[in-house]
């Protein structure tokens, strides 16, 4: 294993590998990126047909208005929360499907574990309100284990509200990473497990030692991208709560969906839009760090 | 220092039968090599015993205890792996240490159990560099060092010098039999290495195809083979084994007669497997009591100290030594003596010893 | 001409009756082909600002009144009096039902395709089983009742208030502006918010009363306008107050359902909550002409009515009201009824911002509701936050 | 002998035990959509809550079997999930290998490009993207939502396969150059091979993306034709009520393929791929 | 057969050096061994002749192009890894056959040529296995096997038969100098086994911490040793390298007195190291015109036909050999006799021989 090894570089190689993933990108998403900055420069996009620049101003504005700093807190609380809650039950389940267990039965629940995936958000936003709801199935069945008195409000109670989209979007983010950590389970060499069996360690030790380790690279990049795209989920969590009761799960996105499209603010939006653009890059500037060390 | 005893053990892979009962019962503190061609068995066996591979059939126990159904950890023994397999992501230091800290030992006792076989392998420049920047052999060398500094009852070697060089090799084999001799732990190593199952076994085990050919002594095994592959795999440059005809007086080896006295029951017209090795096939001056034989030399190499000649005898290739020093050409004839005293003779068919 | 129709229309009523529609049209005007736009309710008020920005909007659009002032302050509404004032129009524009027309920066921006007035749809199997032989149609009896029902436990409650933030949020303009009109309150004066006035406070208090009293639903906070309709229909809810077009849903969903429907319980007030699907014309159109002969097409009298047969609506055109009267169902009969001498009231059209503001409305109701606030502090707060909004 | 085997099948038990248990509480919520797609809407809020109504109502599958709009959107979501898939597999795992085997100038940025475009919400991306869009004249065309989706999914699979990239000892690469392939042909013939297991759950990650997106899906198409799943199902939401039967039908029609598909593929995800090739 | 021409190459692993600046000129069909103890840089060398490593400074030109801008498939090499790199995904014969493949070869021919290899290295049964299934041995056949199949103009072997058996590895050691008598390929390789360096090498090129210690013919390496390094690393068991003071009449050896004639220069008092092979020290009988000595008898290792004897000379240990069939016990004296016509002198600080 030699690390230093790099394929011959006929200096237009990497960039023809490159090429048309990146003409792709640039294409369809530099002209939005920028029009999105260029947006926050502005009075009224959209709504005026000849919008004033007002420089930095709708920066001033966010930064001083407590909506945006409490869905700033919110979106942290809701993103690390979730980011956490993927990585324990996708790593979980994933080691615990990887067993040496009969094929057939590894593929059934294999499959079985990635349903939570394969439903459109509405869909999956509409069942947990069914099953959250006062009269629905949870309260019925905590009730019936005798564990409360009262249904509870779960989407509907400020204090449990957070706590219940948490469950809703680990439940519905694991999967992802299930399915990515199992595949790269089967890189790591058994060679390392049956060395570290020897030297005495246990189902925790040998996760902790030898599967970590090896697959870091899987797990950085796939921690870095549900990290970005729970910090802007938005879907879930609008069709779910819509940021309710009053402001207790307003998130960023929602912040942001709600300038744009119910007050109408699209450049106070793009504002927004550009200041998780800029908390994202920063998580992206720890990772390509991180990646910078590894290599 | 636990006995092993290893009875009727059969490994399946799948349809495949890679090992079909092997027997054999290892003394507290000896020091038991198994050897064997590529693909025989030996790795597997380890690895049963390690706990690494199921059992498929039979019995292992080390010291008093049946240890098929126990996890390797719980079998009190430390292995050396054929391809190394260290931790990548842990330093030198950090694989030499992790058995160690698991069973949490004193960080200070870690430190200097680490350092003192650091010593020992010439690994202390590199203990704090990562397996990727490590050459062949320093990660072999690591491998060592990480099962050696447990100190462990048992330890396994998956030939654990291959990747050596000459020099380091021979240090290290010397090395592990003073380690053996100072601790007395029972050993299991594998290797395909006749000259260190020579040197450091107590017992040799000699397997092939799945199956023991033959074990005991070093000594017994060499100079008291029982089957013709045994006399051919122990021994470098092994034994030559030549199918013949008996004769009357004795010998016909491609075209030579050869006079020498056979073992009773062996009649003229027989068909024999006829060995010899070659330290007994020499310049006919440097034997003078061996039977005379003159034959072409077809290749020399040279060894050094020593050249090892390749003689054609008819359709035979016959391997004889000279010294270093001694001037030969190729296509000569050259005047031979075979030392008949040490002559073995197989039956051409099964392979068994006729004494 | 290809004219594009962008709604939600088709999406409600599956059984293909636009298709027609617009086939009929087609036949009767071979020079205008009409393409269906269908988008779901829940999507059309953005579909229709995104598409106007990107410069690819439909030419006629299926609308709803709140959404007219913020629709103009964009620009993307065409005036509508020049078309109005045309003499071979197929319908007479006093015919219409009156809501949508009224003047918002002194023009007319759309028409009306049919009105849904809003009405308090009653189980009266529940309303027996507390005791009581008639629907209520005071605040007092309603609370009275409500409480009863509720009383009656096994998850039944008297009345759902459905102040869920989940979108679109607007459960107090489907069930507290009822309550309001009723009370003979308004929440606009002109196009200002005038939400602190003394009795939308009052209407409040009636709120907190009835959840104090135990009459409301629990969960109001997390409980959407779906719900609160599926409680009903399930036969878990006396009382829901909704438009009278969801008695068709009722009755053909759970016909077990002991069901009838009266006038929203009034506090001295008879005014009414409407509200309808509306039609406008896109100032962006390149196609107005065409647009507005389909536009015509849909508020002749006969096709009007077929589209309010269709949705168990009244029709836009009241001309067509006797048609539609002729062979509709019960319940709608009774709503014409009932609310036959009522003013209808629609007041979120002239209001600026108007879902975000009803989106505050709720977040500060459920606060009331909660405990968190007072019914007078609500109301100031909404006032508050409200004009903060439209500054 | 005995007792091994014992402990064997002891552990096998508690690991199915474990598994099904929690299977079991992952797949609940999926259970009760089945539930709920065969209950009459008026039985989906009945108290007690019931797994199972008396009489199993298909009316919400008949509607969504017989009505053809729904195959419509059924086909819509497979032609653009499995294109999508095909094409970010293709251009991401060669743009990920150029990222995993080389150093470049420019390698840093290239690569912080890729991730910011993943960065800001889509929702505010939506109104000028859509420009893109009608301006490349794919409005309301698969295309269109094609090349979207691919632009969301590009990001990932590139990183993703990156990662599994990396994971591949250089070694191959190695023998793989001696014995006269070109750079791609090491990805293609050596690296690929051994990736597939990366492959699958990218492919599956980015299958899933394209079928789940909804505000796209809506603004970048206007005719019935060109609906996809998701935005069908939203039609169900309607303004005076829910179709859950239907919804929760057509929910589950539409995803058994996928879940089909995913069985099949799954099964390449299997232990030891990359063992045996190198020591060390 | 191609030259190859090795000139001052150096390799930079960051800023650590590997590689000081290298020459080696090889000619074409020349049987180049590079040897060197482990981390010497023998396979990075190699690897750079590959083409697998970037060349931080120098030149290497196969046949009359430098090719240091070369692809690895330009230069026409095939090469075996020291760590196999066999494509996991592929079975035996589609790892041999991969090559092949790749230059559009017919398919019949490919057949042909991996059946031909496999047969030589004993794979054809394992032919439809994937490497998984493979035991370290039969991995590494494959690798070779790999190479072999391409015939190309220059080989490179990087240690190809470290993992074989004993007797394997003998038959393909004779195996590679018979292919290349045959195909007269110029062929670079990489051991550490200093008796296949012997064996097989025209030139053998020995290195030490990224330098050349000394290159030549192995009888000009082993006899004739230039550097105490070279003598040290050549032979197996090596050379005894002990540290003495010259004494009027000799040296003086641990506590011992030997008497013997020293090269020129050295005077009494000064320190030189003394180097005399294993071979060189026997029991005085074997040796009768050897300068005698008694030591006692530390450690024995059986070999088989011949024992290492390890003596205690002071501090000093020193290996002598016997025959294997010679009795001795550890912890007795026993008289010796050092042939010095063939000891070794050289400077105690620099190593440089002193002739
Ligand atoms: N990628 C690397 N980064 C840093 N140092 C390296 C790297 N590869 C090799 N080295 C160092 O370069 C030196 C030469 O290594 P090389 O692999 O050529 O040794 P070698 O002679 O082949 O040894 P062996 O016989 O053990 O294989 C060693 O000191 C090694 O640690
Ligand atoms: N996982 C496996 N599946 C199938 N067959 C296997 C597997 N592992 C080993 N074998 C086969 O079992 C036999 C014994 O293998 P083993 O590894 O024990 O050989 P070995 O004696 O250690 O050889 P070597 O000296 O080459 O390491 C071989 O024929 C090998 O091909
Ligand atoms: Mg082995
Ligand atoms: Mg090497």
């Amino acid at each position: 294993m030699t690390p230093s090894f790099r394929l011959p570089t006929a200096a237009g190689t990497p960039y023809l590998f490159l090429l048309p993933g990146l003409v792709i990108l640039g294409a369809l998403l530099s002209v939005p990126l920028y029009k999105v900055v260029e947006y926050s420069l502005y009075d009224n996009v959209i709504v005026e047909r000849n919008p004033t620049f007002v420089g930095l101003d709708n920066y001033r504005d966010i930064l001083g208005d407590p909506g945006y700093w409490s869905a700033g807190f919110n979106t942290i609380v809701f993103t690390v929360g979730s980011v956490i809650g993927h990585m324990i039950v996708g790593i979980g389940l994933a080691l615990l499907v990887n067993a040496d267990i009969h094929p057939r039965a590894r593929t059934f629940f294999r499959s079985m574990l990635v349903l939570p995936w394969i439903f459109t958000a509405v869909v999956v936003a509409l069942n947990w309100q069914l099953l959250l709801n006062p009269f629905g199935l949870l309260n019925y069945v905590l009730d019936w284990l005798g564990l409360i008195t009262e249904p509870l409000d779960w989407l509907g109670n400020p204090d449990l509200a957070m706590w219940s989209l948490l469950v809703i979007s680990t439940w519905r983010g694991y999967p992802f990473i299930m399915v990515s950590f199992l595949s790269g389970l089967q890189t790591v060499p058994k060679e390392l497990y049956e060395a570290a069996e020897i030297d005495g360690a246990g189902f925790w030790h040998k996760f902790w030692h030898v599967t970590l380790p090896q697959l870091k690279p899987v797990i950085f990049g796939v921690a870095l991208l549900d990290l970005i795209w729970t910090f802007q989920l938005f879907p879930l969590v609008w069709l779910t709560t819509g940021g309710g009761p009053g402001r207790a799960t307003e998130v960023l996105s929602t912040l942001t969906f709600r300038l744009a499209f119910v007050d109408f603010e699209f450049a106070r939006a793009a504002t927004v839009a550009v200041s998780i653009l800029i908390i994202s890059a920063a998580f992206t500037v720890l990772y390509l760090r991180n990646e910078a060390r590894r290599l | 220092m636990s006995r092993i005893e290893i009875s009727n053990l059969v490994k399946m892979y799948g349809s495949h039968k890679a090992l079909h009962g092997i027997d054999i019962s290892i003394q507290p503190g000896e020091f038991c090599v198994l050897v064997g061609p590529s693909g025989c068995g030996k790795s597997t066996t380890l690895r049963m015993v390690a706990g690494l591979e199921t059992i498929s059939g039979g019995e292992i126990a080390i010291g008093d205890r049946v240890v098929n159904g126990l996890r390797p950890k719980e079998r009190g023994i430390a292995m050396v792996f054929q391809n190394y397999a260290l931790y990548p992501a842990k330093t030198v230091r950090g694989n030499m240490a992790f058995s160690l800290k698991l069973s949490k030992m004193p960080k200070a006792e870690i430190d200097r159990r680490v350092n003192e076989v650091a010593e020992i392998l010439e690994l202390t420049p590199l203990l704090d560099r990562k397996p990727a920047a490590l050459s062949g052999g320093q990660r072999q060398r690591v491998a060592m060092g990480r099962a050696i500094v447990r100190d462990p009852e048992v330890f396994l070697f998956d030939e654990p010098l291959s990747n050596l060089d000459a020099k380091l090799r021979g240090q290290m084999r010397a090395e592990i039999k003073r380690l053996h001799q100072r601790l007395e732990n029972t050993i299991i190593y594998v290797t395909h290495d006749q000259v260190e199952a020579m040197t450091l076994a107590d017992r040799i085990v000699i397997m092939r195809d799945g199956r023991i050919e033959q074990q005991g002594t070093p000594d017994a095994v060499f100079h008291d083979p029982d089957t013709v592959f045994v006399a051919g795999f122990m021994g470098s440059p092994p034994m030559n084994l030549v199918d013949c005809m008996v004769t009357p007086g004795g010998l016909r080896l491609g075209g030579t007669e050869l006079a020498c006295t056979l073992p009773e029951g062996l009649r003229a017209g027989d068909r024999v497997t006829f060995g010899i090795r070659p330290d007994d096939i020499r310049p006919a001056a440097d034997l003078p009591g061996g039977v005379p034989v003159t034959l072409p030399v077809d290749l020399i190499e040279q060894l050094g100290t020593e050249k090892l000649v390749h003689f054609r005898a008819g359709p035979h290739e016959l391997i004889g030594k000279t010294g270093g020093r001694v001037d030969l050409a190729e296509g000569t004839e050259q005047r031979l003596a075979f030392d008949m005293a040490h002559a073995f003779f197989f039956d051409a068919e099964t392979g068994q010893r006729i004494r | 001409a290809e004219i594009e129709w962008l709604q939600w229309f088709a999406a409600e009523n599956t059984g293909g009756f636009y298709e027609e529609l617009v086939a009929d049209f087609e036949a009767q005007h071979p020079d205008i082909t009409v393409k269906l736009v269908t988008q779901p309710f829940g999507k059309v008020r953005e579909s229709i600002v995104t598409d106007n920005a990107i410069g690819v909007g439909s030419d006629v659009l299926g609308l709803n009144m709140p959404w007219t002032t913020e629709f103009l302050e964009i620009g993307i509404l065409e005036p509508l009096d020049d078309y109005l004032a045309r003499d071979d129009n197929s319908f007479e524009t006093d015919q219409l039902v009156e809501a949508p027309l009224g003047k918002i920066d002194g023009k007319t921006w759309m028409v009306p395709l049919n009105a849904f007035p809003f009405v308090m749809h009653v189980n009266m199997g529940l309303v027996e089983q507390a005791g009581f032989d008639a629907p209520p149609s005071s605040w007092d009896a309603l609370a009275e009742q409500a409480a009863a029902i509720s009383a009656l436990g096994d998850g039944t409650s008297g009345l759902g208030m459905p102040f869920s933030s989940q979108p679109p949020s607007n459960g107090p303009i489907l069930t507290f502006l009822p309550l309001l009109y009723a009370n003979g309150g308004r929440i606009m004066d002109g196009t200002t918010p005038d939400f602190d006035n003394p009795k939308v406070v009052e209407t409040l208090e009636f709120l907190q009363q009835l959840e104090q009293s135990g009459a409301l639903a629990p969960g109001a906070a997390s409980r959407t306008g779906g719900v609160d309709l599926e409680e009903f229909i399930a036969g878990r809810t006396g009382f829901l107050i909704s438009p009278g077009v969801h008695s068709s849903s009722i009755t053909s969903r759970n016909p077990e359902l002991d069901y009838t429907l009266v006038r929203v319980p009034s506090n001295g007030a008879e005014a009414y909550r409407v509200h309808g699907w509306e039609i406008g014309i896109s100032a962006d159109s390149d196609n107005k002409e065409a647009a507005w002969t389909f536009v015509d097409y849909l508020l002749s009298p006969e096709v009007n009515a077929r589209v309010a047969k269709a949705s168990n609506a009244l029709p836009g055109n009241l001309a067509a009201l006797d048609t539609v009267r002729a062979d509709a169902d019960a319940t709608l009969v009774k709503q014409m009824d009932i609310l036959s001498g009522d003013t209808p009231v629609e007041e979120m059209r002239q209001s600026p911002k108007a879902a975000a503001s009803w989106s505050l409305m709720t977040e500060e109701l459920q606060s009331m509701l909660r405990g968190d606030q007072t019914p007078a502090e609500a109301a100031s707060a909404v006032q508050a936050r409200w004009m903060d909004l439209i500054q | 002998m005995v007792d091994e085997e014992r402990q064997r099948r002891w552990r096998q038990a508690a690991i199915y035990a474990a598994l099904a248990l929690v299977t079991f509480v992952m797949v609940f919520p999926v259970l009760w959509m089945i539930s709920v797609s065969l209950k009459p809407t008026t039985e989906t809020f009945s108290l007690p809550p019931r797994l199972l109504p008396d009489d199993l109502h298909w009316g919400g599958y008949a509607k969504v079997l017989t009505d053809p709009k729904f195959r419509t959107f059924l086909l819509n979501s497979y032609l653009v999930g499995l294109a999508v898939t095909g094409l970010s597999l293709v251009i991401g795992t060669l743009a990920a290998f150029g990222f995993s085997r080389y150093r470049f100038f420019g390698d840093r940025v290239a690569k912080l490009f890729v991730i910011t475009t993943q960065m800001v919400p889509t929702i505010t991306l939506l109104i000028p993207y859509f420009g893109v869009i009608v301006f490349l004249g794919l409005y309301d065309t698969l295309w269109g939502l094609v090349l979207t989706y691919l632009t969301f999914s590009l990001p990932y699979a590139i990183i993703m396969m990156n990662g599994y990239l990396d994971t591949i000892p250089k070694d191959f690469d190695e023998a793989a150059t001696i014995d006269g392939c070109t750079p791609l042909g090491v990805l293609v013939r050596v690296l690929l091979p051994v990736a597939l297991p990366g492959i699958i759950s990218t492919a599956v990650y980015t299958f899933l993306l394209a079928w789940n997106e909804f505000l796209f899906a809506l603004a970048l198409t206007r005719s019935m034709d060109m609906r996809t799943v998701p935005v069908g199902i939203s039609m169900m939401v309607g303004e005076f009520g829910l179709k859950w039967d239907e919804m929760m039908a057509f929910s589950v029609i539409g995803s058994l393929p996928v879940l089909i598909l995913f069985m099949l593929v799954q099964r390449f995800v299997v232990s030891g791929l990359a063992a045996g090739g190198v020591k060390g």
